[in-house]
């Protein structure tokens, strides 16, 4: 046995204990104390803000051209005095309002479809948990199957045959990601079975829908957030990809996928156009993955002791005889 | 073996639900006339096309008709590949059978993806057991950056981004074709990018577990030197996780090679793919996500194989699903 | 082979093969620092058998893990001295460290079956140190590997040598250890809780086997256990630890004749007689303190019968009580004449 | 920038010189890969560029003076306004090593020609049928069903391929190339390069009359395809290749400042238009004039030709002043926002819906910069309150829908076809009869098959101006012209320039019939 397991393994037991009763301050607590997942959340909330509020906070109109005003580099002035943060494109609108507008695009899309697969698949999942039999088996075996296809080649060859846009995409992704929530909810449902106050809410007869709606999905609550996150940034990121391709959001509206896409021709005089939005939907994904990564661990009953409990300092001497 | 057989089996049945997927959304939801003719075809030629691709027969002769052909190689003709003419032109002629032309794609797809993997499944490993030997040093975050980068950058524009440095700032490599090992820097460097974030987490955390366990203290006990503890003992171990993750990014691989492909003109599979779904090419189309599919259940199987191969202790007939 | 060492007198006392001076071991945990082994001091003669008597958390393991120089800084920290003839083995240089395990100082594990690696065969490990230090063919480690399985009385050495740890039985798992410990002859034999996960009857096949071992080749051995049984059985002198600290150190005989600290009481009381001698078995009250929160003053003292307000404020030190044998606590000339 | 005029060679001079072996590899990034290699490509260079190196055609145009310059025909004739009689080159051999007889000749015409074939060099189809016979060893006849006095410009369009191949594997004619050229066909990697390798055998390295700067060849030419223009321009600059097509303005700009590599550029007969529907099948409110008016005095042509790069603002008609038919007294419709929300105000006073008018602004993808100048045509648009909707496509949805045949099932339809033209002509007949004369639905595959304009009078005059020739077809050619530009049917949007951009080893000049040709490249001292 190692050392550190035989001397440090009894204590987060009794911690759990303690930390049933943590609070929502609490939490807001320690995400303030943790500085990555903070600024992760900040940037996410302000990426939000923009988004929704882009027709009103964008300093210019996004499909503004302004042939006299092309090319200006971040940071850069136009002819006309225009201050333009990030630049602007071939048609010299401002990119900066460009990335507030496609932020809309892409944050809804990934939004809108975690939310519809996570809909889809926690439904299946946790039926299938709940009522066993046949029905698991079918879905699981569905589950596994579709896991193991690649499924942007499927999302393209269908969105091929149906035409890309908007709503399409969200269809397709529905359809080729509810695997991940049925899987999780699933399992859970299965482990939330077992447990002592289902087995008590059925003893004083509550229905099935009602041991469902109240007990087994707030339980389920935490996890099933965390993977929701983790989604958003997968589906931001196929995305981005099916709209590099052609087959996503079609212009005139635009997403940051497409704006790489369109930037591409000007790789070698405009930077900025690729490298821009690229970085838009690489900080948003990190941020997600960053927030997923400190929820899963604060709501990890095994891990969250060590989240919610002050760091020692670091270089304290070691003090033997204390 | 009953469990590899089983396993087999059911690939071959997945193999067979793909085809049926492939029929159903290109026969029922979408009209393939429509498909390669577009939406501004005549009727003439529809019909017309519908009569040679026998799309007035009952559906379910269509199918028998799709499965047989298959079942021999046939993934149909190709009215795009090599013909100037419209289309409805071209149909008086043969056409170009899709499935030569998509093997033929394959070796260039094996070479950037095993590159890439071979790449980042040797550093994953070393970087890994580096952050699980040395946990909260530079390295462990270095790895974690790394993990969380890869699964967060667009691998299009990761691509572009080393074009925009490496070719056309600093003119060191090509901006993207085939031919020598410069070519394959780039686009292999994109590639390997997601699996070497994700391959050495796994590592790292499969190896921290080992690392953790009585034998790892039991050897150093004995006096082996602490490498052969990491890189035999341990990591023989962890290999399980290891390859499990390995396999899925080669599958990840198979399609992420499409994107780099386009992005460096990598004559693949993948470009093909994307090039004949531009020219509503559907049998070709159809020919490419077969035959990548079919690669993609066939890593999973080799997975499952490996599994007996690595670890003593498997009991195969009793193993349930892979995560 | 290693000359035979003479057999211990007890009136002889030869230059101590292995001397442990004031050794401390402590943790970074989140809750802060935490002590897991605080001050201790004995030394271990040539063949001669030690036995280190502890529940589980006193701190014994992890002494001895800090000697062998496992122990990872950080989280962990070792201080004080552990002297191998004469050479501290906490300051020196890693390789020579590992030059010593194997070598010198040997190790065997409470559960065998998870000590040993499960993907690589019982051949490869018995012999893997032995190949890599006398750097030999694959053909001859194989043939030293059957010839310790020999040794350790496993059967049919020679087609189980490529069978793998999942096909052996714990005990033949302890027996695998063993061997794999003796690969190169060491000097002290470190053997922790090795037989705890086995059977009654393996349990004392295996001691026998230890002892064999220990008489042919005079190797000193380090026995650490929490069955008083065993350790009435087996070793020349005992030491009691509890929470981190030696509490009582005595020639076999003495402690359990004239146990001086409650503590070793307690455990002889709780103990089952091996005579069958009727009478309750009386266990300690109380738990072991968790490490990190060690109570101010003797460790012991919430759960001792005999406290006085003393106990509550100063720690005891080890004091004499006879030769050879001391003991930690306030009251010891009271308890030895009780 | 090196502005280059083409200046034929004095090849006579070098023919006497002692021919050096072939040597090296020239490599040349195009921007697309061929869909094919057949003969009838060549007639446009962006179909498979590079082509014409291993195909030639019969006669040529001279690129400064605009005449005519013989290639594998050494003298050519009148016979009627329908008919005319070829003198063959001798001793020109295929690269299968057929000779290249009056037969081959005439299959290889009647092929390339008859609507049967339907290639997409119907596009520059006379108003007849090209058919051709042999008439003796070394003579050809080809005539047309119809007076056609632009017949030799359409030699000049015509590659000439091996007959045997035609006749007895035709399915390889697509993919292996069998001409006459200075370089045989050697291999096509797909989705990679094309390549070619010095033909020993070729007659011009002989004959006097020969065209091109010289008669020394590489060993290899090679086309590689790289769609992304900076790849091609890295390429250039590593000297991964030696010549580049189509670099955007700002390569072009850069290359100035650089070592190692520059920018040739130099008038085009390509030109970008935008075609907008207003008399078939179009939306009512495009057949008012006022409409069309507005759309046209939307956009800022300045701006979208600087956008383009390497391009100009048009004179109001699509062509250039060399061209025969030119009409000097038009200028470029004016940027006038303000004057197109007036006629659109008028518009809608008189009842016309321009509300329910939504133009469908549709690039082709092959286009440069189609999806910019789309949007910009579109914000334009928006601006003087005209409602659009934007759609770059693939050439394969593209192209049926700017075909007549196309147009009936969108109707009513709004559609500004965002499209680059070649015209090789030289004059503005072809070009009005492609893209004004009234489309005729019975005739999908003929030269007007795209035309959006419909007018009968304006044919009927555009069909005597073509029988015409000389002064008399420039003033015909010219009135016609000018009618048309206060039609308000096509907008010119830009004149494109062409540029390659061209390592530092290498000197090109713009050869015959506005294509790379291996022969335009000298090595620099």
């Amino acid at each position: 046995m190692s050392a550190v397991d035989t001397n440090t393994a009894a204590l987060p037991e009794e911690e759990h204990d303690r930390a049933v009763a943590i609070t929502w301050r609490a939490y807001a607590k320690a995400l303030l104390r943790d500085r990555v997942a903070f600024v992760s959340a900040v940037f996410l909330l302000l990426l939000l803000i923009a988004a929704a509020g882009a027709h009103l906070l964008a300093p210019y109109d996004p499909n503004h051209a302004n042939l006299g005003a092309r090319f200006v580099p971040p940071l850069g002035t136009a002819r006309d005095g225009g201050f333009h943060l990030l630049g602007t494109d071939e048609l010299g609108r401002d990119l900066f309002s460009r990335l507030m507008h496609g932020a809309r695009v892409s944050m809804s899309i990934g939004l809108l479809g975690a939310l519809c697969s996570g809909i889809v698949g926690i439904t299946l999942g946790v039926l299938a948990g709940f009522y066993r039999g046949l029905l698991e088996d079918l879905l699981m075996r569905a589950v596994d199957g579709m896991m193991a296809l690649p499924s942007l080649l499927i999302a393209l060859f269908i969105l091929f045959v149906i035409g890309p846009g908007f709503a399409n995409l969200i269809l397709i992704f529905t359809l080729l990601h509810w695997m991940v929530f049925a899987r999780m909810a699933r399992s859970l449902t299965l482990n939330h079975q077992q447990s002592t106050y289902i087995t008590a809410a059925r003893a004083i007869g509550g229905s099935d829908r009602r041991i469902i709606l109240t007990h087994l999905l707030p339980n389920m609550v935490s996890p099933l957030i965390v993977l929701f996150t983790l989604e958003i940034a997968v589906l931001i990121l196929s995305e981005a990809s099916l709209s590099f391709l052609g087959f996503g959001v079609q212009a005139p509206q635009s997403s940051w996928g497409l704006m790489i896409a369109r930037g591409r021709e000007y790789i070698s005089s405009a930077w900025w156009l690729v490298v821009m939005p690229g970085a838009a939907i690489f900080l948003t994904a990190l941020a997600l993955n960053l927030v997923a990564a400190w929820a899963r661990a604060i709501t990890d009953p095994v891990q969250r002791w060590r989240w919610l409990t002050p760091p020692r300092r670091k270089n304290q001497p070691v003090d033997h005889d204390a | 073996m009953p469990y590899l057989l089983r396993r087999f089996l059911q690939s071959l049945t997945l193999l067979f639900v793909l085809v049926s997927f492939v029929f159903v959304v290109g026969r029922i939801i979408g009209d393939p006339a429509l498909i390669m003719l577009g939406t501004s075809a005549t009727e003439t030629a529809l019909d017309q096309l519908r009569e040679n691709l026998g799309l007035n027969e009952p559906i379910w002769r269509q199918y028998l008709v799709f499965l047989g052909d298959l079942a021999q190689g046939d993934f149909g003709v190709s009215f795009r590949y090599g013909f100037s003419m419209m289309p409805s032109d071209a149909l008086r002629s043969e056409g170009t059978p899709v499935l030569p032309i998509v093997l033929e794609r394959l070796p260039a797809t094996f070479l950037l993806a095993g590159t890439a993997l071979v790449f980042a499944f040797a550093l994953a490993v070393v970087l890994g057991c580096l952050a699980a030997m040395y946990p909260r040093s530079w390295i462990d975050n270095l790895v974690n950056v790394i993990s969380l980068a890869s699964v967060s950058v667009v691998q299009f524009w990761l691509g572009l981004i080393l074009i925009i440095v490496f070719s056309v700032q600093l003119g060191l490599l090509p901006t993207g074709g085939y031919g020598s090992w410069q070519h394959l820097v780039l686009p292999a460097l994109t590639l390997a990018a997601r699996p070497l974030g994700r391959i050495s987490q796994v590592v790292r955390s499969a190896m921290l577990d080992e690392l953790s366990r009585p034998y790892i203290a039991a050897a150093r006990a004995k006096g082996v030197p602490e490498w052969r503890v990491v890189f035999v003992h341990a990591l023989k171990n962890a290999s399980i996780p290891i390859v499990t993750i390995t396999g899925d990014e080669l599958s990840q691989l198979l399609t992420g090679a499409m994107l780099v492909e386009t992005v460096f003109a990598w004559p693949g599979v993948g470009l093909l793919l994307i090039d004949s779904l531009g020219r509503r090419d559907l049998p070709m189309a159809q020919a490419g996500i077969c035959v990548v599919a079919a690669l993609v259940i066939l890593v999973n199987l080799a997975v499952d194989f490996a599994y007996t191969v690595l670890n003593p202790r498997i009991q195969m007939d009793n193993r349930g699903g892979r995560a | 082979m290693r000359e035979m060492h003479p057999s211990q007198t007890t009136d002889a006392t030869p230059a101590p093969l292995l001397e442990v001076r004031d050794l401390r071991v402590s943790f970074d945990t989140p809750h802060g620092l935490v002590k897991a082994v605080g001050g201790v001091s004995w030394t271990l003669s040539p063949g001669e058998t030690l036995g280190i008597i502890g529940e589980s958390g006193s701190g014994k393991s992890v002494g001895l893990e800090a000697i062998m120089g496992l122990i990872k800084s950080p989280p962990g920290h070792v201080a004080g001295q552990v002297l191998f003839e004469g050479e501290d083995v906490l300051t020196m240089k890693e390789s020579r460290r590992r030059q010593l395990r194997g070598e010198k100082i040997a190790m065997i594990f409470q559960d065998a079956m998870s000590a040993l690696n499960p993907a690589l065969t019982v051949g490869t490990q018995i012999a893997e140190v032995y190949r890599l230090r006398r750097r030999c063919s694959q053909t001859e480690a194989e043939r030293k590997a059957v010839e310790l399985m020999d040794r350790v009385k496993i059967p049919s050495a020679k087609s189980r040598v490529r069978c793998y740890p999942h096909e052996f039985s714990g005990g033949m798992c302890q027996r695998v250890m063993i061997a794999t410990a003796l690969a190169l002859n060491p000097l002290i034999l470190i053997a922790d809780e090795p037989t705890t996960a086995l059977d009654v009857t393996v349990q004392r096949q295996i001691m026998t086997l230890l002892a064999d071992l220990q008489r042919e080749d005079g190797m000193a051995l380090v026995l650490i256990t929490h069955d008083l049984g065993l350790v009435a059985e087996t070793v020349d002198r005992a030491m009691v630890m509890y929470a981190g600290r030696v509490v009582e150190s005595a020639p076999v005989s003495a402690l359990f004749d004239a146990p001086s600290h409650p503590y070793t009481r307690g455990l002889i009381r709780s103990m089952p007689r091996i005579d069958g001698a009727s009478g309750a078995l009386h266990a300690i009250g109380g738990t072991p303190p968790a490490a990190g929160r060690m109570p101010r003053g003797c460790a012991f003292h919430p759960r001792c019968t005999h406290r006085i307000d003393r106990c509550r404020a100063e720690r005891p030190a080890l004091r004499p009580v006879a030769p050879r044998h001391t003991a930690a606590c306030h009251l010891v000339e009271e308890m030895t004449h009780d | 920038m090196r502005h280059t005029l083409s200046v034929l060679a004095l090849v006579a001079a070098q023919a006497g010189l002692a021919q050096a072996a072939p040597e090296g590899t020239f490599t040349v990034a195009v921007h697309q890969e061929p869909q094919d290699l057949a003969a009838q490509g060549v007639y446009k260079e962006i179909n498979a560029p590079g082509l014409r190196n291993v195909l030639e055609t019969l006669i040529a145009t001279d690129p400064e003076t605009g005449e005519y310059i013989p290639v594998l025909a050494t003298a050519w004739e009148r016979v009627d306004d329908r008919t005319v009689r070829l003198t063959l080159r001798e001793g020109v051999t295929f690269h299968d090593g057929t000779e290249m007889t009056a037969e081959a000749v005439a299959t290889n015409i009647s092929f390339i020609w008859s609507p049967d074939s339907a290639f997409t060099i119907q596009e520059y189809a006379g108003p007849g049928v090209i058919t051709a016979r042999a008439t003796g060893p070394l003579q050809v006849e080809v005539s047309s069903t119809e007076p056609d006095p632009m017949m030799e410009f359409r030699l000049t369009l015509t590659g000439i391929a091996s007959a045997r191949q035609i006749e007895e594997n035709p399915a390889e004619h697509f993919g292996t190339p069998i001409g006459t050229g200075p370089y045989r066909f050697e291999e096509w990697a797909r989705g990679q390069y094309w390549t070619a390798s010095a033909n020993p055998d070729w007659w011009g390295l002989t004959a006097e009359d020969a065209y091109g700067e010289t008669t020394q060849q590489f060993e290899t030419l090679r086309f590689v395809f790289r769609p992304e223009g900076s790849a091609r321009n890295a390429m250039v600059r590593t000297g991964e290749a030696d010549l580049a097509t189509n670099p955007s303005p700002e390569d072009c700009a850069a290359a100035e400042g650089n070592d190692g590599y520059s920018c040739i550029t130099g008038p085009s007969d390509a030109y970008l238009y935008g075609r907008l529907d207003q008399s078939l099948h179009a939306h009512p409110a495009l057949q008012d004039m006022r409409v069309r008016k507005a759309i046209f005095h939307a956009l800022d042509y300045e701006g979208i030709a600087d956008l383009i790069g390497l391009a100009s603002v048009p004179q109001g008609q699509l062509g250039t002043p060399d061209m025969l038919g030119f009409n000097d007294s038009l200028s470029q419709y004016e940027y006038n926002p303000d004057l197109s929300r007036q006629l659109l105000d008028e518009a809608r006073a008189d009842g016309v819906d321009v509300d329910g008018l939504v133009v469908e602004v549709v690039g082709r993808n092959t286009t440069p910069r189609v999806g910019s100048v789309t949007e910009v045509i579109g914000f334009f648009l928006e601006q003087v309150g005209i409602n659009t909707q934007i759609n770059v496509q693939l050439p394969d949805v593209f192209n049926p829908r700017v075909r007549i045949k196309g147009y009936a099932e969108e109707a009513p339809r709004a559609m500004m076809q965002v499209h680059v033209k070649q015209n090789a002509s030289g004059e503005f007949g072809t070009n009005l009869l492609g893209n004004y004369a009234c489309p005729d639905i019975d005739d999908p595959s003929g030269a007007s098959r795209s035309s959006v304009h419909c007018n009968p009078e304006f044919d009927e005059k555009l069909a005597k101006a073509l029988t015409l020739s000389g002064e008399e077809r420039d003033a015909a050619l010219q009135e016609l012209v000018g009618f048309l530009h206060g039609q308000y049917p096509i907008l010119p949007l830009a004149l494109l320039d062409k540029g390659y951009l061209i390592g530092d080893g290498y000197d090109f000049t713009f050869g015959v019939d506005h294509r790379f040709l291996a022969v335009n490249v000298t090595r620099a001292d």
